[in-house]
């Protein structure tokens, strides 16, 4: 066993944890019930992964400490309605992590080397997304968030490192099912979810980088550009929708409707239908915790005209979305070029409303509407999950 | 989804499974595409001269 | 109110609506116009609508809206 | 049964055993289909040959190419030739018995090691030279320090293991499958410690998980076995034949005085001692043995668990090639340190199993090892655990009267 060296669903060690975590919900569904509740034992496994597993288990205690404080803290003392404050304070570590991002892999100065090995822990960035989330779904309600809970929402093994980012009230309610949620019908769910992203991560992704990308020299060639770009883009939605159907296999196995994060994205037809395909739960965070409530800022002040508006929140968003990536100039790029889309698309949408007819297709037969927007729609994307890769930059 | 297509769909998910993990993870299907010369194995570990 | 509510969805939208309409799933509304036309009402019928409340539950039909903002008329 | 658990197993069985049934006959039929499209193996030989260069010095590694590796297979060939194994006390000083008896004596000898080349290394080397063991005359310099690891480190095993060593063991077919077995299971044991697997490698894996693998490695085992044979051509393991052209050289009258040397040696190196009462050369001392406060450093040894040491198993399995193959072998037990290393006593059952087992075969061995500060004759040793002159000296008598002295 590589303890404190063991990332979820990357070392073959990962999958021993889950066949005993498995093991152990099933035992407990069967025979002690009556002894330990169905959300100590999750707290129990997912403690002894960050106890036994995981890197830098310290460090991550103390976040989960620091998060749950402040969130009760703020839940005691901050009655004001707006909510860039406590944004603001849950999301300091995440914001000081990023900024040490920027400095180079090999420094020298020993400060930034320890204060990175501190801070930079496995998923900090979804944990902070999720705690935001609860503290702002919560936020009027007066009932209490209990350690254990909020505990297990936050360090849920499964979807710690990159997702699917859950939702409190959700999670909580499967939580509270318990030991019913645990049947047959939803194991073999997670069956076909776990070969799945099994095939997806470690066959395909894996072929892809094998066959393709590692074979591919940079020549400066227009040939290898394209070649990578679009080799890159499968890779990235196979190893990224490898490891989320993962993490909702594991998840169904032990009882939680993990949601659902990649839906077909490359058959989306504009920007804001590949946000419902593509990192969905990213998506559906950022319209729910940032567009919103800064657009209905802006609406309710009358900032600009009313399309003006609509851009300017929605650039904001996405450029948010690439901050998150990180604080490097291609992460921040890439999503503002996402940004760039879904205004460009905005428009189009706000044009055609105004005049009563789409203003770019006119009367064109809709199927061969849809194929076009696919296939402009795909290679958007492509060229934005380029720019992400950091490889033109 | 139909029960035909989708025993169709699992048998391919199951038998590109175990070929990829045969190809890929057994055998090193790099080495049989593109052929090259028996690689220099080292050790990943440098070990210090120590005393005991 | 469902007369009201009618005529501001289509002034929002650009388009004509039948009163059993399901206004998320048709595509009426979409995440920028539903907070458009929550301002308008929060303008317009004096109510306070906290944006984590702009959700398609209570913006599925007309009939969840109007029950929401009667609700919302009551508590104020 | 419930209609719910029913319809369970109906999808279970219809969704995933059938499924998975179908896949495993699909990739028969791909399997057969690939065989049948791959080519026969051609196989191929690769022939090292040429003279003899090295017959006196030290190679401290077997990385430098083919002809390091002739020179090392020549050796053992040649029945003149004295080979030489050992770890960290091989260095350059004229007086190291492979520069000492070529100079002096006329006796070609030929060292090889650095520090951590220990039994297993040892081991492997002979085996891939198995075939010229017979009669070669062999001397195994070993440290009480080897028994305190675990073993032969992946460092040294690459580095004096040639990939050529492995394939010619792999086609060598005189070579006990014991011996295949156990190189087989320090690959397994090691595989992630190496940057990869060679083929050679790969194929003493398998035959290890084959032999004494679990269930799981030996599925992998054999499909891992049988993809490699049909795609042989992609997974080559060469057919090495070494053809080194011996040389010999002229032998020397012995012309010292055997007592006056060696009681000079001891004395040169115990007055040029002026920093401490340990018996260690000043300059290592004020390296290694004094501290930051010039306060005396010393070691401590522990005690070993003989039920549980890699590297005496190691050691028994060196003993019993080399008693199986007819070598001309003897072993040389170095000292510690004791006025440095407290407890030196603590390896007395250590020297006795090894003594023991050597005995058993009736191996000549010059046991230096001492237990206590009484037992320990000063300047053997150079510093806590290296040969000095004097110490080398002692084995180039051992080593010229044992295979010398009568001829």
């Amino acid at each position: 066993m590589k303890l404190h060296d063991t990332l979820p669903f990357v070392s073959s060690e990962f999958y021993y944890f889950i066949a005993i975590a498995v093991c152990l919900f099933l035992v407990a569904k069967i025979g002690f019930k009556k002894w330990i509740s169905y959300r100590w034992l999750l707290a129990l496994v997912i403690f002894s992964f960050i106890v036994l597993l995981c890197p830098k288990p310290i460090q991550f205690g103390f976040l989960i400490v620091y998060l749950y404080l402040a969130l009760l803290l703020l839940r005691k003392f901050y009655k004001h309605q707006n909510i860039i404050l406590p944004m603001l304070v849950l999301a300091t570590p995440m914001i000081f992590m990023k900024t040490l991002g920027v400095f180079p892999e090999d420094t020298k100065s020993t400060f930034i080397i320890s204060a990175k090995n501190i801070i930079q822990i496995i998923g900090l960035s979804y944990i902070i997304f999720k705690v935001i989330g609860l503290y702002i779904d919560e936020r009027r309600s007066a009932t209490k968030i209990a350690f254990v809970d909020f505990f297990n929402f936050t360090a849920f093994v499964p979807s710690l490192l990159i997702g699917p980012l859950d939702r409190f009230q959700r999670f909580n309610s499967d939580v509270k099912n318990g030991y019913e949620n645990i049947t047959a019908e939803l194991f073999l769910q997670g069956w076909s979810n776990f070969i799945k992203g099994l095939l997806f991560k470690f066959i395909i992704a894996e072929a892809l980088h094998r066959l393709i990308l590692s074979h591919l020299t940079d020549d400066g060639t227009i040939t290898y550009h394209l070649l990578y770009m679009y080799t890159y883009l499968f890779y990235l939605f196979f190893d990224f929708a490898g490891y989320s159907l993962l993490a909702i296999g594991f998840g169904n196995f032990i009882g939680i409707n993990v949601p659902i994060n990649f839906d077909k994205p490359f058959l989306a037809v504009n920007p804001k239908e590949f946000w419902k395909r593509w990192h969905k739960t990213l998506g559906d965070w950022l319209n729910d915790y940032f567009f919103k409530p800064i657009f209905k800022y802006f609406t309710t002040k009358q900032i600009f005209t009313s399309i003006q508006r609509q851009s300017i929140a929605l650039f904001l968003t996405f450029s948010l979305m690439g901050f998150w990536n990180g604080f490097k100039l291609h992460y921040i790029l890439s999503g503002m070029l996402f940004g760039l889309y879904s205004v460009t698309h905005n428009y189009y949408i706000y044009k055609c409303k105004v005049a009563g007819k789409d203003v770019v297709f006119g009367k064109l037969n809709p199927i061969l509407v849809k194929i076009i927007s696919i296939i402009l729609m795909f290679n958007s994307v492509a060229f934005a999950i380029y720019l992400f890769s950091g490889k033109i930059l | 989804m139909s029960i035909s297509k989708q025993i169709i769909k699992n048998t391919l998910i199951y038998f590109l499974l175990i070929f990829g993990y045969m190809y890929l993870y057994l055998v090193d299907i790099d080495q049989i595409l593109f052929p090259q010369e028996n690689m220099e194995v080292k050790s990943k570990i440098d070990f210090v001269y120590q005393q005991f | 109110m469902e007369e009201y509510l009618i005529k501001k969805i289509e002034a929002i939208a650009f388009t004509k609506i039948k009163a059993d309409e399901q206004l998320w799933a048709s595509g009426i509304l979409d995440s920028i116009n539903i907070i458009e036309l929550a301002v308008e009402l929060e303008n317009e019928l004096k109510i306070q609508i906290p944006f984590d409340e702009i959700i398609i539950e209570n913006f599925q039909t007309i009939a969840s809206l109007a029950e929401y903002v009667r609700k919302k008329q009551q508590n104020d | 049964m419930s209609a719910k658990s029913n319809r369970m197993i109906k999808k279970l069985f219809l969704f995933h055993l059938i499924p998975f049934t179908l896949a495993g006959l699909l990739i028969c039929g791909a399997l057969i289909w690939i065989s049948a499209c791959t080519e026969t193996y051609r196989g191929s030989t690769y022939i090292i040959s040429g003279e003899q260069v090295r017959t006196k010095g030290v190679y401290d590694n077997l990385i430098y190419g083919d002809q390091a590796e002739l020179d090392f297979i020549a050796s053992l060939k040649n029945k003149n030739q004295l080979t030489i194994f050992g770890s960290s006390e091989f260095t350059d000083a004229p007086l190291c018995s492979y520069n000492f008896l070529p100079d002096s004596l006329g006796i070609q000898s030929l060292g090889i090691g650095h520090a951590h080349h220990q039994c297993f290394s040892i081991l492997c080397e002979l085996l891939a030279a198995s075939e010229y063991v017979a009669k070669s005359k062999i001397c195994i310099v070993l440290s009480p320090s080897w028994f305190h690891t675990y073993g032969t480190n992946t460092e040294a095993f690459a580095e004096f293991v040639r990939p050529h060593f492995i394939e010619k063991i792999v086609h060598e077919k005189s070579i006990d499958n014991k011996y295949k077995i156990a190189i087989g299971k320090y690959i397994h044991e090691h595989r992630n410690e190496f940057t990869g697997i060679s083929n050679g490698m790969a194929f003493l894996k398998d035959e290890y998980c084959l032999a004494e693998g679990n269930w799981l490695d030996f599925i992998n085992a054999s499909l891992h076995k049988k993809l490699v044979s049909m795609h042989q051509n992609s997974f080559p393991i060469q057919n090495i034949i070494y053809q080194p052209k011996l040389k010999n050289m002229e032998r020397k009258e012995w012309v010292a005085d055997k007592n006056k040397t060696m009681q000079g040696l001891q004395q040169t190196f115990l007055s040029s001692i002026t920093t401490n009462k340990l018996y260690v050369n000043d300059e290592y001392y004020n390296l290694y043995v004094k501290d930051a406060d010039g306060n005396e450093d010393l070691g401590k040894i522990k005690e070993i668990d003989l039920d549980n040491n890699q590297e005496l198993e190691d050691f028994k399995l060196l003993v019993d090639f080399l008693v199986h193959y007819k070598a001309n072998c003897s072993f040389v037990i170095q000292p510690i340190n004791p006025y440095y290393y407290q407890y030196a006593d603590r390896n007395i059952p250590l020297i006795d199993t090894l003594t023991k087992i050597l005995d058993k075969h009736n191996l000549p061995y010059l046991n230096m090892y001492a237990p206590t500060k009484e037992a320990y004759d000063p300047g053997v040793l150079k510093d806590v655990m290296h040969l000095g002159d004097y110490g080398w000296m002692k084995i180039n008598y051992f080593l010229d009267s044992l295979y010398y002295e009568h001829q």
